[in-house]
């Protein structure tokens, strides 16, 4: 590297032929007066274009996490299963036997909107190597995904591009993918949500931290050389979807999931032979980002030649090479002696480890193109004086008419009809199409894969397993945003518990639209405040997440989807719950309360056509309480299946745990008495009204006396309905019965979705 | 004891999978790297699942030049048993050690799901411990995996017995996961013409444990560990 | 009139080529080392009823820009001949 | 001299051709109607090196054999150009 400049200078230069740095484009890089005048103070002097540039960039809400910084110290992080909490590239929870999980869930919204294939890719791409780089093996894989209405062609277009970009990389890098969620609503078109989430698993011996540390050691660039795509990928994160944006929406970044594979086995093979300090991906604003936030964690300043690094084209700028989020590349930091050995490993991976700078003793961020120094800024205050805002918030007043309104149409259908309706939404239908096209039984560790209520996977080795799931119901978020920040919690520590699990710990995925809007702030806050709630009741902190704003476009804003990932520890593994009928025979029982409550339902907004009404609250100690009969339950191995009633109600759950697995040869039916059962609810309400904590279960007769008991002593409410058996789902209500034919349940489930998608089927067959 | 060679291409990702489940059954399983030239005295070669190469121009298209394809070429011309998992059927195809080829699915989706065979050749080193006729369900995870070749291969393929296994026919009604790719006959699996060599597009590998839900795939593995190499497979080869 | 069209979708220049790299990279192992700068596209064949060349080219024009071609990553190239 | 080379890489006639039948069903759907016979493979484009045209053909025959066409199921066509 040539003759690095005096320590502690911040003197930096134009490169040449680099535009001056005017007011004009300041504001061209979405900082503002405020954030200018910050600047300024900070560099005592106008700073040169690539400066602005890596302001931008890590000043861009994305980065800098401007709006949302103080809400998420809201949060609980801690807990004796905490290894890691937030600000890693990944959390980390401790698992026996001196195993660890690291987890992580990430947004790849815009770029979807705008490429959904190479979008959705590049986003699973990301969240890999957010695990991996942490010396974690992915071993699992969830998604969980927002569209506009099926009946639009472009909504389908984005849906099935979503599909096969997570699909193809995921499947080409070996992860299995044993869950996640799709969902559709009108805000939604035109600004999808693509929200990724990766597992791993590690040694808790072999937890590696990106802190870049030891004056003098070799930052690396490691894997796919760097081009022009993407730059401005964060700032681009960082605002409304417009057509302004549209006419400076970055170079698309395609993925290249092969090369990805090489990295995730070279990094690894790196970490485990102890040959390197720290290793981070170089994702949103790439080198940028990953040099100046590996610098800040370790207290320390780093010198780059942008000239030293590998390019795919000619003639790139400094600001070009900082900039640019090229797909499949890392930074890595190794100690000088280590170089050759870290270079071998790479190559025998056929990738390429190129020494770019080292770790300086000044705390300059500092940037030389081939000597010329481009870049010079205090490091940590790059990093950390970014102005933090506490924007308005406040409720909108339809937000609150709508909360306290009831439906103004009469049924479309009657309840008998009502049924098949709803199982024939997307929105509750089968995400068979989906999950399909997903590997989800690579690395021979699938226990319960897609299509119960959590994905379990086994370790292998060992004794115990895993259960993953993702959950949000943005519906009951956009009407009570504190409320159904619980709900979607609840629900996740729900879907866990069915499987036996106990659950650990979650990470978030924020999808919000425009903070600067008071509506949309409140709606945030609410959210993180539900969410904490829910956490602290559940013990299950917050491990760390991804905020995404500006989820907004011409069409208007998304509704508010704080998406909850979840792990739970299943041990023994073999004690796993599956979500579907399985013996005739069975008794079948419902846990928790029913009082019939409509509010937010799906039965509303699919039968009547209605979202709104008074969510139902979420009662976060009988939550608790459910959830840990649930997994005592499994302990004593007195349950054939559990399913949560979520979306639907009791109805739905009760038809999904009938139709079955979608791979049996058929479903089953049941004879249930609910008369007597929720005295007070209506009929509508009893069959379709969607309370929270409730479980519907079957157990072998002999263990019914057992499970009265343990619901007794955990104070759970327990309503024996009746037995599994015979081909229809018999429903005996004071109003009446009612009788569904579970083949013919079982066609309209799994057919609703390919039904609709065989059109883009051919849209689908463009392009790899 | 039986040892088998796990070859690992840039791209495999079935690798572990197999090589424990060839241990599962009491083989001294080992990896062998793409670039290595010799089996290190295997007497089963396992291509394993995944996207060699990126899978990219055609699944198997460039692994099929690695340098460890000329040993595999030597191990199989010398009667040693060679078992193509999914990207390994692709590259064995590629590389005319089995014949036809495997072109993207009917339906033009990656498909990944349990499905239904029905075992038609037990005469190899991998289906001995199965009746021919018997039913065995099977995960399979592919894009390309709709098996062709010209009517004359195909037909010489069924006279010489040469389909190990094939996918349930797609009828109204069935209780069965049919053929989910579209694949010629129906074919799921095939063998060589001196039986050493052999490559199925379902993952025995990743169904050979009840916890996985799915255990007929140890068959496969059973009948490896049970086998004993020919010494006359050779000569019949170089005939 | 039907006309035979050739469209050639390839992935447009600055976007990164993964299979095209990988296939040069192939080809430079197996002794080709002459050959360079290597995409790979797509090639799609089809017969359009016409009542003339240049009606035929306008409308494969269209179902390029409509489904044949990817506007954010690919450029498309046309040939028409007669049938 | 350097020249490029287009290669069309397609399923042999005869055999199915899923991706074309659905891409041929979409541009009807799309009001396509006048558009048939669409069969779906591949293009590559490369620069080669070599001292005349005919090299350059020859060459790129090689590797379509070797490599980039699948002799059991696909035919190519090779158009060569100066670059
Ligand atoms: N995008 C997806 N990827 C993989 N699996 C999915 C996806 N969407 C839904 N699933 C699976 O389909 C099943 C039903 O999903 P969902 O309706 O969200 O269940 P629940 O309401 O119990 O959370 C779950 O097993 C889920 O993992
Ligand atoms: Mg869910």
């Amino acid at each position: 590297m040539t003759g690095s400049a005096v320590a502690g200078s911040t003197e930096a230069f134009a490169f040449p032929g680099e535009r001056a740095v005017t007011e004009a484009v300041v504001r061209e890089h979405n900082l503002n007066p405020l954030e200018h005048q910050r600047i300024l103070e900070l560099l005592g002097r106008t700073p040169t274009l690539t400066e602005l540039g890596i302001f931008s960039a890590l000043w861009s809400e994305h980065c800098s996490y401007k709006h949302s910084k103080p809400v998420l110290q809201t949060f609980p992080t801690t807990g004796p299963q905490v290894v890691q909490g937030p600000g890693e590239n990944a959390g980390v929870l401790r698992l026996p036997d001196g195993w660890a999980v690291a987890f992580k869930i990430e947004s790849h919204n815009h770029p979807s909107a705008v490429e959904p294939y190479q979008g959705a890719a590049t986003g699973v791409g990301g969240i890999l190597r957010d695990v991996f780089t942490m010396g974690a093996r992915p071993v699992a894989m969830l998604n969980s995904l927002r569209f506009g209405p099926l009946d639009l062609p472009r909504n389908r277009y984005l849906f099935a591009g979503v599909v096969r970009g997570v699909g193809d990389y995921g499947n080409c890098v070996g992860v299995p993918t044993l869950g996640g969620e799709v969902a559709f609503a009108p805000g939604y078109t035109g600004n999808p949500l693509v929200n990724a989430m990766c597992v791993g698993l590690l040694r808790e011996s072999e937890l590696i931290r990106a802190a870049a540390e030891g004056v003098g050691n070799v930052l690396l660039a490691v894997g796919a050389r760097t081009g022009r795509d993407g730059i401005h990928g964060a700032s681009f994160a960082s605002e409304e979807l417009s057509e302004k944006s549209e006419a400076r929406r970055p170079q698309v970044q395609v993925g290249d999931p092969f090369t990805e594979k090489l990295l995730l086995e070279a990094s690894l093979e790196l970490i485990t032979s102890d040959l390197i300090v720290a290793i981070q991906d170089m994702g949103a604003a790439g080198l940028t980002s990953s040099s100046a936030e590996m610098a800040a964690r370790g207290g320390v300043g780093v010198e780059i030649d942008t000239g030293l690094v590998p390019t795919r084209e000619d003639g790139m700028t400094p600001y070009e090479i900082l900039l640019s989020e090229s797909q499949e590349r890392m930074l890595v930091v190794a100690t000088p002696d280590r170089v050759d050995e870290v270079q071998r490993v790479c190559r025998k991976w056929e990738l390429a480890a190129t020494p770019i700078g080292r770790v300086t003793d000044d705390g300059i961020f500092r940037v030389k193109h081939h000597g010329l120094t481009v870049a010079a800024i205090p490091g940590q205050r790059l990093v950390e004086d970014c102005p933090i805002y506490y924007p308005e918030a406040r409720e909108s007043e339809e937000a609150r008419v709508r909360r306290s309104a009831i439906p103004p149409l009469l049924p479309k259908v009657d309840l008998q009809e009502a049924l098949a309706l709803l199982l024939d939404s997307p929105n509750l239908a089968s995400k068979r199409w989906v999950y399909e096209q997903y590997d989800s039984s690579v690395q021979a560790s699938t226990v319960l894969g897609p299509g119960g209520d959590a994905g379990v996977l086994r370790v292998p080795g060992t004794e115990f397993g895993l259960a993953v799931t993702v959950d949000c119901n943005a519906r009951l978020v956009a009407l009570d945003p504190y409320e159904g920040g619980k709900a979607a919690v609840a629900e996740a520590a729900r879907n866990i518990a069915c499987t036996g699990a106990r659950p650990l710990g979650i990470t978030d995925c924020l999808n919000f639209g425009n903070p600067e809007r008071p509506e949309v702030f409140f709606q945030f806050k609410e959210a993180c405040r539900g969410i904490a709630d829910a956490c602290r009741a559940f013990g299950t902190p917050v491990t760390g997440g991804n905020v995404s704003f500006y989820n907004e476009s011409p069409t208007g804003a998304v509704d508010p989807t704080p998406t909850i990932g979840m792990v739970g520890l299943l041990a023994p593994v073999d004690r796993r719950v599956p979500s579907q009928f399985a013996a005739e025979g069975d008794d079948v029982l419902i846990l928790g309360a029913t009082r019939g409550e409509l509010g937010g339902s799906a039965y509303w907004s699919e039968i009547r056509n209605f979202v709104g009404g008074a969510v139902p609250p979420v009662d976060l100690v009988a939550e608790r309480r459910l959830q840990d009969l649930l997994v005592s339950a499994a302990e004593r191995r007195l349950l054939r299946s559990a399913h949560d009633a979520s979306e639907g109600g009791l109805v739905v759950a009760l038809a999904e745990a009938a139709i079955g697995n979608a791979y049996a040869p058929a479903g089953v039916g049941a004879q249930l008495d609910l008369t007597g059962y929720a005295a007070g609810a209506s009929p509508e309400g009893l069959l379709y009204g969607e309370d929270a904590g409730r479980v519907v279960i079957s157990a072998d007769p002999g263990h019914r006396a057992a499970l009265v008991e343990l619901a007794r002593t955990h104070s759970v409410p327990l309503f024996h309905a009746g037995r599994v058996g015979g081909r229809e789902l018999e429903l005996r209500l004071e109003a009446g019965v009612f009788r569904w034919d579970v083949a013919t349940l079982r066609r309209i489930y799994f057919e609703a979705i390919p039904r609709r998608m065989q059109q883009a089927d051919a849209e689908r067959s463009i392009g790899e | 004891m039986l040892n088998v060679a796990v070859v690992r291409f840039p791209g495999s990702n079935s690798d572990f999978d197999a090589l424990r489940a060839a241990a599962a059954v009491g083989a001294n399983s080992y990896f062998v790297w793409h670039r290595d030239t010799d089996l290190r005295g295997a007497d089963v070669a396992i291509l394993p699942g995944g996207f060699s190469y990126g899978d990219y121009l055609r699944a198997g298209a460039i692994a099929r030049f690695s340098p460890v394809m000329s040993a595999v070429q030597r191990h199989a011309a010398e009667g040693g048993a060679v078992l193509g998992i999914c990207n390994g059927f692709q590259i064995l195809c590629e590389a005319h050690l089995l014949p036809g080829a495997l072109l993207r699915n009917a339906a033009l989706h990656f498909v990944s799901k349990p499905v239904d065979l029905i075992i038609e050749q037990n005469q190899t080193p991998f289906t001995a411990a199965f009746s021919v006729g018997q039913h065995v369900r099977l995960p399979v995870a592919h894009g390309e995996g709709r098996f062709l070749a010209s009517a004359d291969t195909l037909r010489m393929l069924e006279a010489e017995g040469r389909v190990v296994l094939r996918y349930v026919a797609d009828s109204e009604g069935s209780p069965y996961q049919p053929n989910p790719n579209g694949s010629a006959a129906h074919i799921a699996g095939i063998r060589n013409a001196a039986g050493n060599v052999v490559g199925v597009m379902p993952h025995p590998e990743r169904a050979d444990d009840p916890i996985l839900g799915l255990a007929d795939g140890r068959g496969f593995f059973t009948s490896m560990a049970a086998w004993k190499p020919q010494p006359n497979t050779a000569k019949v080869l170089i005939r | 009139m039907t006309y035979r069209v050739h469209v050639r979708v390839m992935p447009r220049s600055g976007l990164l080529d993964p299979q095209g790299q990988a296939v040069e990279h192939a080809l430079s192992a197996l002794g080709f080392g002459e050959a360079g700068g290597v995409r790979v596209g797509r090639a799609i064949q089809l017969e359009v009823a016409a009542p003339t060349r240049a009606d035929a080219e306008a409308r494969a024009r269209q179902m390029c820009d409509k489904l044949l071609a990817n506007p954010v990553t690919e450029d498309y190239l046309l040939e028409v001949e007669e049938a």
